[in-house]
């Protein structure tokens, strides 16, 4: 499985990482999730997020999760770009991308990244 | 032995810093570094229950035996995303 | 909600599709599911699909799948794309792009709006 | 009344043509046009527990009354994607 993890203050280049889903080899659904900063949230306002992280921890995290999703289903291909630093609200904090042969183990390893992303990976959010 | 002792998010306002260390004798757990950093900043002991312990980049729970130089980080509960 | 449906035969360009991210408004989960003509299949190998869709109906049946997803989830936006014609492996032959103001409704109505499609949406295909 | 008949996918192959017509009584239902459309394409007939029928854009039962003009369209289970 390739995998690939960046943790990083610049913006999500969206068109960049699309424009990659030209390499899937033989795999049969690509599933790309983006987390979006919300403006409005249980009825505050805000203007960004400002994103921390424990950066190699992340990282390593982010890889211990990699590896049980390699046991688990078969997946070609997992990228993930998590922003730091200040968001503003419209812009992506967040990309997921899974490459699998079909879409029921694409969606189901996006998912469950994403759940377990939440519970194990030190980043932290304070709305500004 | 020295252990250097990190907080992220706003345990760092609750202890008005981002790193500190202590001292603790050889053979000592993360349990027993955990109580002495909770005695010595009140305000974050307040959080004990949803207090998460990492030594290095792992998770690790009280029992694990600390070794010098071990960089031991204390954080609330995360929310990636 | 907005919706938008797409049967042609020109190739998916997903580039362009992707630059449409940044007019989501207020949405924090954007789910983008691409289906790719997979070389090999069940051991066979294949050079293409060739694709055939009774078009009118086929729109109509995803219009009708977009009323029920209006219904179940608050969903902010659906566009999907699908190709027809010949469709080499390895190149996409489904787009679909769900906005959402939560991640859970947006895989949720991404996934069922895919079995659907699977079940009544008038499209056929053969191998090459 | 006339009623045109399109198939779609393999059925094409399986009558040898894209589109035909059939003549029925006025009030004649769904299920009257696919008994004589099967009757006139054996090969179709072995097919007729998958097969799928639409009256314009929307699926439709053997009960549905045909009105003239209507356009009927008979195809095996779909596979897009």
């Amino acid at each position: 499985m390739k995998r690939q993890v960046t943790i990083s203050g610049e913006p999500i280049d969206t068109a960049a990482l699309a424009a990659g889903w030209a390499a899937a080899n033989d795999m049969g659904a690509v599933i790309c999730f983006l987390g979006v900063v919300r403006a409005g949230e249980d009825g505050k306002r805000i203007q960004a997020l400002d994103y921390e992280a424990h950066v190699r921890m992340a990282e390593h995290q982010f890889h211990l999760l990699f590896d049980q999703i390699e046991q688990r289903w078969p997946i070609g291909s997992v990228r993930l770009v998590h922003r730091i630093g200040v968001v503003k609200a419209g812009e992506p904090s967040l990309w997921v991308e899974v490459l699998a042969p079909h879409r029921g183990e694409a969606f189901a390893a996006c998912q469950w990244l994403i759940d377990e992303m939440k519970r194990v990976v030190p980043i932290w959010k304070k709305p500004i | 032995m020295k252990i250097t002792i990190c907080f992220y998010s706003y345990f760092k306002e609750l202890t008005g810093c981002a790193q500190t260390s202590e001292e603790l004798a050889d053979g000592s757990k993360l349990g027993d570094l955990t109580a002495q950093v909770f005695a010595r900043f009140p305000k974050l002991s307040a959080m004990q229950k949803s207090t998460l312990f990492a030594v290095g980049v792992d998770y690790q729970n009280r029992d694990f035996v600390l070794r010098d130089g071990d960089e031991v980080s204390l954080f609330p509960p995360v929310q990636g995303g």
